[in-house]
């Protein structure tokens, strides 16, 4: 009965939907039942969509090497260092969403080619089983400066990810100097150095928690997303660290593509997926931080914990977006 | 015989016809799309610059790794000849108690390979597998992380690159005329002597081929090295692929793959020159088969089977260790401690958690199927023209269908979703990016070298007169081949088709770039169910993932291949 | 009947058969006789459409087919090597060729069953793969798959040069019986000068891509006309020291024109020393002492010292071993039976 | 000399050779004949050391071999299929048995050259890889691997088979002379009566597994002691039928204990009807007329139609074809040659 129910349902919709046409959206946020859980609300809502997953890095390849013959109506999950990549590229088309006033500040567009979802943390933490907390780091320069950390703290250097790209702007942001190589001073350059001098990488087909999980690096940066389901996987609770200059924060927004024959229906799409009912279902579902502050209400307490005592980095993403492919090359060119 | 005939095949239309496909299809899929690549590298901006070069000539790390990749590309042509040899020694020419099941474990490469082999040596031989804990009872000052680098990396992938010697050698081995091994001990030659100076040396052309493969193989490592790895022993493969994906860094993707191809068309000019020399004719007209030769020396007999036996247990434990670990919860595997309690069924629960999880393996037979179909049937035109004609165009493709050997997937890729994502006047402005078909043609174009060599091999190993009198009765070249020849390398066929088919389905490096939106494949399914963006620990679900892989390739191969010669042999009894 | 005009066939530069003129009748078993390498493949080839003369004509009943492909030839071959799929079963084989020529199922059944009935093939055999069968039996199938398209000229390449000496005469005979009785047009290469004695119409000897002499059997063993051909075809005696030492005694050769002369073995008559003979005007008789032999069962080859001169005969009657040694003979020849040459 | 005791080989169940027991002496060409499976390649393995027997003994002047390896023994062995090492040149192949034997350097080539022009292979091709000689060329290749270790027994297993006829002869002629003058013990296998014939001092004939007659070749051939000797040997003419019709006329056979009657074809004479024949009082004489013929060269056999009964009978003189044509002839025979089996 139920999946008639459903079925009647979304026939009605298909009229006002034109839903032949299946809305393709590019996410590399399906995983552990995102996706499904995404396709069915949409079909709730009279939405017919197709999710297409992978990788942050290989859903942005896709779409530069797809631009002249686009296949995506919508891409979301993505960081803002993809989305300026992507804008760059001529990928996108703005539109501002009805909910664009409702998230925070400075995490949108400026020109409003993409909007923000799902802010994440990337917090740097320990894990009190095999660290004091007295002898815990206070930043990232501290992890690179001070010998005494040599060895127990992970140093990601799988630069495809974003993750690793993040701390690595981080990092480097803090030492732009117009003068310096690619718009950092030498003591940046020095300091990344030494930070992955001195830090664990982690192998393909490890994984980060693992490590700090088993002490074998226990010092790392934890993405706040992931967090509940790791500590509940391990039955290990990490301390953060709240640096002076702040926790790197990158936001997943979502954005049209440039060459959609539905732009209508991408644009409903997107004012439906950002809105403050479905972000804040799908921060309850999954243990999200809406980047919607009407949606606050639906957080978890566990997001409101962590989020609580995370001060933001202040990071010129542009500077970054602009310089992160010169950095990587660099990093693995000369440094690593 | 050639010079006679030939005259009179130019002539025929459908090889005419044939042949302006072939060299349309090669320019269009295997040269364009990577010179565009290359053209852009050097000339990107309009004049000829040098710059990526000199980038990675000023980094240390890339040199290293170039040095590295061909180290171990050294280093495995030796030992993964070592180990393949001995393998086949040990199941094919001596008399070893068990071989049968011995076989099985030397088997297993064939049915998983790349990332799960890694998985599953690093179970093993990991922090907290079986190995390490036990050298750690041993001597407690063992570093627990003693599996890593140059001896790692070789170490896992001279096992795990021995399928081809196990499928190819083992059929020149049984192909030997027992009666010259004989004829040596009649002469009064020591087994050793047999060994070395009768039978190796009839394995030599096989030999050669398998060694380039395995140079290939190794020059272009990318996950044991990332696995096993570390710092100290980077190879470039893995380099190429960062940089593939950044839009600003391909340049030096393109260069980095450059060098890879120019060094293996120096190692594979040598060698083909050095196989040609080294070729030899068989002479027996009446080949008795081999009889497998039990060691006289007894302590030698012990020796022997000592290794066969530490060799399975090597085979096995990869295997054993993925299936058992499929079924423990993430805690197990991660520690390495398993009890009772940790058993679960609930990863393989979560993978087929819905009827869509079936989908994605249902997309990844269709294109298993097609393309290894394509590429066999393509190869085979391709080895026929070269056989009926030997001339400069028919040499030229040869060599021509060898690029995919030159560079990485990925770059491959790559090059053909950025050329046809416009319409390109080699493809009639046909636009292939978005569409079902372009990753089909990656499929095709990846396994064409590998194919054409198996092909061209069986046949030229076909009776002349078998054809002529196929001819002679009637019948046009077409139903010559498709009656009379085609059945006669069917084996060799359905093998090679086989090890496509198992080569496409977990596939990712290239599938990425070029899968349809809408028809995702299990390649892909598998890195988003287990790669970064997951936030479980999905190392359970790889596990099961690699198990439920294997036991399709185990299925695949045995009702391709192994049926066959079922069915031959209920035929013939 | 089929016509040779000028035939010549190079493989690049090297001329392998070089103006070849010859006709075959119809309903003739013609061979192919000579030695390895002389061309006998090639020019077989060329008349199948296997290969292509360089120069020159091959004429059917009048109609030009040197170009006509192997596939448009009313010319079926039998392969040296017998070249059976061997992926097929034996009935698969021989309905090949009408398969390809769309005969009806029924008929093709028809036919390859009274085919294999005449090269004795039984219907077990027909399901069987064509590895399960021995030497002689696959021979008999290489032979039924030709026959079965019923062509006007049959070809066959050295069948039995793979095959032992007792199946060799076996399948000799059965393919004698079976070209009497089908009656078709008959080409057959070999080597073996028996086989083409025993099996021939005509014959023709081949030397270095040349025809030295085209004849019945009978022409080409006992009127050979050149020395090849007399040394190729049978065993013989070499007379020309003898003659060159005796010349009055042959006063029937013609020396001025020949200095070379031989006779066939089995000319040679030996008898005993004390024997005496009745000599012909014809004939020439020599001492001589007999210092090896050779027994064939059939009949006891003598190797005879005469004159410093190892001459062969054979006979049927066999001497005792101590009898034989150093036996004093005679030999007798009649000088009609000497071949003469330049 | 070899001594075989009582020697019997199994494969699994079957009974491949049963209880065999014979000598071969020093110096002596023996030869195995016999039909295809009769068990003669594994009786050589036997001797050779390739197998191992069931039971029974096998001693060499005297000394139990039976249990020692093969690369122990002093037997060399030339395969059918020649066995060539294909990877090596022909010195190489050659010089393999002395390298193994750690010869000298200097020593080895001396020994191969020599052997190599016995058996006329010149200095050129002993640099040519094997599968570039001729077929004549390898067995003489094969021979000469096994000759170069000087063994005082050489065993050679169908060497001849996969060869033409002419070779075949050829080959025959200087693996005779070889044996000749190098004087070792030979033990050779055929399944051709005429290379049996002509090769052997003595022949132990095959069937099934087990030895029909050992013996001489004119023992074997004449005086063949079962009919499978004598038909296996040589052409026959079954007799048992004019016999069984006219048993008066063969007065001198015992026809109470025997029931077969053969002949070898050679043994029947033909003369025209109208010539009388003076008839010793152990011979037969009847009608018959000529049916058909078959030209050899040296011979010609003829096909007599006797009451009923085909005959065969060979001559030297050759008829003319139309005189043969249901010609009326008369065909005597001496009872003393016939065989006389149960
Ligand atoms: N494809 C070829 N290329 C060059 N030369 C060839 C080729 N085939 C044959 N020959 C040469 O042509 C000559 C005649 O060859 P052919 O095969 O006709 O000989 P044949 O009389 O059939 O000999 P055989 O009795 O050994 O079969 C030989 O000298 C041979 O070397
Ligand atoms: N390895 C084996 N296993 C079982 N049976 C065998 C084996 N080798 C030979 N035989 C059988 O033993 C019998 C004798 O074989 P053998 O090879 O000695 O015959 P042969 O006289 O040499 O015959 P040919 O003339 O064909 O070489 C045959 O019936 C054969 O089928
Ligand atoms: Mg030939
Ligand atoms: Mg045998």
């Amino acid at each position: 009965e139920e999946t008639e129910g459903t079925a009647s349902e979304s026939e009605e919709t298909s009229g006002a939907g034109n839903s032949d046409d299946a809305l393709i959206v590019y996410t590399n946020s399906n995983s552990d039942g995102r996706g499904e859980w995404i396709v069915e609300e949409a079909e709730k809502a009279g939405f017919n969509i197709e999710i297409v997953g992978a990788g942050g890095g290989d859903v942005t390849n896709r779409l530069i090497s797809e631009k002249a013959n686009p296949v995506a109506d919508v891409v979301f999950g993505l960081n803002h260092m993809f989305f300026e990549q992507l804008q760059a590229e001529d990928i996108l088309i703005p539109y501002a969403p009805a909910w664009a006033d409702e998230v925070e500040e400075g995490i949108n567009d400026a020109d409003s080619y993409y909007h923000g979802l799902v802010k994440q943390a990337l917090i740097l933490s320990y894990n009190p089983e095999f660290v004091k907390e007295a002898d815990a780091p206070e930043s990232y320069l501290e992890l690179a400066n001070d010998e005494a950390f040599k060895g127990i703290y992970q140093a990601r250097d799988d630069l495809g990810s974003a993750t690793a790209k993040v701390i690595v702007a981080s990092i480097l942001a803090q030492f732009a100097d117009p003068e310096g190589e690619l718009g950092i001073s030498d003591e940046g350059w020095e300091t990344i150095e030494r930070y992955y001098a001195n830090g664990v990488q982690i192998p393909e087909g490890e994984d980060y928690f693992t490590m700090f999980a088993s002490g074998d690096a226990p010092i790392g940066t934890m993405i706040s997303g992931e967090l509940a389901a790791k500590m509940e996987q391990y039955d290990t609770e990490p301390a953060f660290i709240h640096p002076e200059v702040g926790t790197p924060q990158v936001v997943e927004s979502i954005a049209i593509v440039n060459g959609t024959e539905q732009e209508e229906k991408a644009q409903e799409f997107v004012d439906w997926f950002g809105s403050s009912d479905v972000q804040g279902a799908f921060a309850a579902e999954f243990n999200a931080m809406p980047a919607n502050k009407e949606a606050e209400g639906q957080i978890t307490d566990f997001q409101s914990e962590i989020f609580a005592d995370v001060k933001p980095q202040e990071i010129d993403w542009e500077f970054v977006t602009e310089n992160i492919d010169a950095w990587v090359e660099k990093l693995e060119l000369e440094i690593f | 015989m050639n010079t006679l005939k030939s005259n009179w095949y130019r002539i025929n239309p459908i090889t005419v016809i044939l042949s302006f496909f072939i060299v349309w299809f090669v320019f269009a899929f295997l040269i364009y799309p990577n010179v565009n690549t290359i053209y852009e590298t050097f000339f990107g901006t309009g004049t000829f610059s040098l710059e990526p070069v000199e980038k990675l000539l000023r980094s240390d790390r890339a040199i290293g790794s170039i040095l590295n990749s061909i180290l171990l590309a050294f280093i495995l042509v030796v030992t993964v000849n070592l180990v393949g040899v001995s393998l086949v020694l040990f199941t094919n020419y001596f008399d070893i108690k068990g071989a049968n099941v011995l076989k099985i474990s030397y088997f297993s490469t064939l049915v998983y390979g790349g990332v799960a082999l890694n998985l599953g040596y690093k179970l093993v031989y990991g922090e907290n597998g079986p190995i390490t804990q036990f050298l750690l009872q041993l001597n407690p000052h063992w570093n627990d992380s003693w599996f890593s680098g140059l001896f790692a990396v070789a170490f896992v992938m001279t096992f795990a690159c021995t399928s081809n010697h196990m499928l190819f050698l083992s059929s020149a081995m049984r192909s030997i005329d027992y009666q010259t091994i004989e004829a040596a001990k009649n002469l009064g030659a020591s087994q050793f002597t047999i060994l070395t100076k009768v039978v190796l040396p009839t394995l030599k052309p096989t030999l050669f081929a398998l060694t380039i493969l395995t140079f290939l193989t190794g020059l272009s490592a990318t996950s044991a090295p990332l696995v096993f790895g570390g710092r100290e022993f980077e190879t470039i493969t893995p380099m190429i692929l960062t940089f593939a994906n950044s839009s600003s860094s391909k340049d030096l993707a393109t260069v980095l793959a450059l060098v890879l191809g120019i060094v293996t068309i120096i190692v594979l000019t040598f060698m083909i020159r050095s196989e040609e020399k080294g070729n030899y004719i068989s002479i027996s007209k009446t080949k008795t088969s081999i009889v497998k030769q039990k060691i006289n020396n007894k302590g030698l007999n012990v020796l022997v089977h000592i290794i066969a036996y530490v060799l399975f247990v090597i085979y096995s434990m990869p295997v054993l260790a993925i299936i058992i670990y499929s079924f423990t919860d993430s805690l197990a595997i991660s520690s390495g401690m398993i009890s009772l309690d940790s058993f679960t069924i609930d990863n393989y629960l979560l993978t087929f958690s819905s009827i869509e999880a079936i989908r994605p393996y249902l997309i990844s037979l269709v294109y298993g199927f097609l393309g290894s179909f394509i590429v066999v049937a393509f190869c085979l035109l391709c080895a026929y023209l070269m056989k009926i004609h030997n001339n400069l165009l028919t040499r030229t493709l040869d060599y021509s269908l060898m690029i995919p050997w030159f560079l990485p997937s990925t770059l491959i890729a790559v090059g053909l979703s950025v050329t046809f994502n416009t319409g390109q006047w080699v493809v009639f402005n046909q636009v292939f990016t978005g569409t079902l078909w372009l990753l089909l043609f990656g499929y095709i174009i990846v396994h064409i070298p590998f194919t054409l060599r198996i092909s061209k091999s069986a046949f030229f190993g076909v009776n002349q007169e078998v054809e002529d009198a196929a001819k002679n009765l009637g019948a046009n070249a077409f139903y010559t081949f498709i009656k009379v020849i085609l059945p006669i390398i069917m084996p060799t066929i359905l093998g090679i088709f086989s090890l496509n088919f198992i080569g496409i389905l977990p596939d990712y490096d290239l599938t990425v770039f070029l899968y349809h939106p809408l028809f995702e494949p299990l390649g892909i399914t598998i890195m988003n169910a287990t790669g970064n963006s997951a936030s479980a620990d999905t190392k359970a679900l790889n596990l099961v993932y690699t198990v439920i892989l294997m036991i399709l390739n185990t299925l695949i191969l045995t009702t391709v291949y192994g049926n066959w010669r079922f069915i031959r042999k209920r035929k013939r009894g | 009947m089929i016509t040779f005009e000028n035939i010549t066939i190079k493989y690049d530069d090297f001329t392998a058969v070089e103006n070849l003129n010859f006709e075959v009748k119809d309903g003739e078993f013609f061979t192919f006789l000579g030695p390895s390498g002389c061309g006998k493949t090639t020019t077989l080839r060329a008349l199948v459409g296997l290969n292509y003369p360089t120069s020159g004509r091959i004429l059917v009943n009048g109609k030009d087919i040197t170009k006509l492909p192997t596939e448009k030839r009313d010319i079926k071959m039998v392969f040296q090597s017998y070249a059976l799929f061997p992926t097929m079963t034996v009935f698969e084989n021989i309905a090949f060729g009408p398969k390809v020529k769309k005969w009806k199922k029924q008929s093709i059944e028809g036919k390859v069953h009274e085919i294999a009935s005449k090269v004795d093939l039984d219907v077990n055999q027909l399901q069987k793969k064509v590895s399960e069968l021995s030497g002689g039996q696959q021979q008999r199938v290489a032979i039924a798959r030709a026959l079965v398209n019923e062509p006007s000229i049959l070809v066959l390449d050295e069948p039995l040069s793979n095959l032992d000496a007792k199946l060799r005469v076996q399948l000799r005979n059965e393919l004698k019986h079976l070209q009497k009785n089908v009656g078709i047009t008959t080409i057959y290469v070999t080597h073996d000068q028996e086989e083409a004695l025993t099996l021939s119409d005509r014959i023709a000897v081949f030397n270095k891509g040349k025809i030295e002499q085209i004849g019945t059997p009978d022409e080409i063993y006992e009127q050979s006309l050149s020395e090849f051909v007399c040394n190729f075809i049978g065993d013989n005696n070499q007379l020309t020291s003898l003659v060159s030492k005796y010349p009055d005694r042959f006063s029937l050769l013609n020396q001025t024109d020949f200095s070379k002369f031989y006779s066939r073995i089995e000319r040679l008559k030996i008898i005993p020393e004390s024997d005496s003979f009745d000599m012909a005007s014809d004939e020439v008789m020599f001492e001589g002492e007999i210092i090896d032999f050779e027994y064939y069962g059939l009949y006891t080859k003598y190797s005879i010292m005469v004159e410093g001169t190892t001459l062969h005969a054979v006979s049927k009657e066999k001497l005792q071993k101590d009898m034989i040694e150093n036996k004093k003979v005679k030999i007798i020849l009649s000088q009609n039976d000497i071949l003469q040459y330049k």
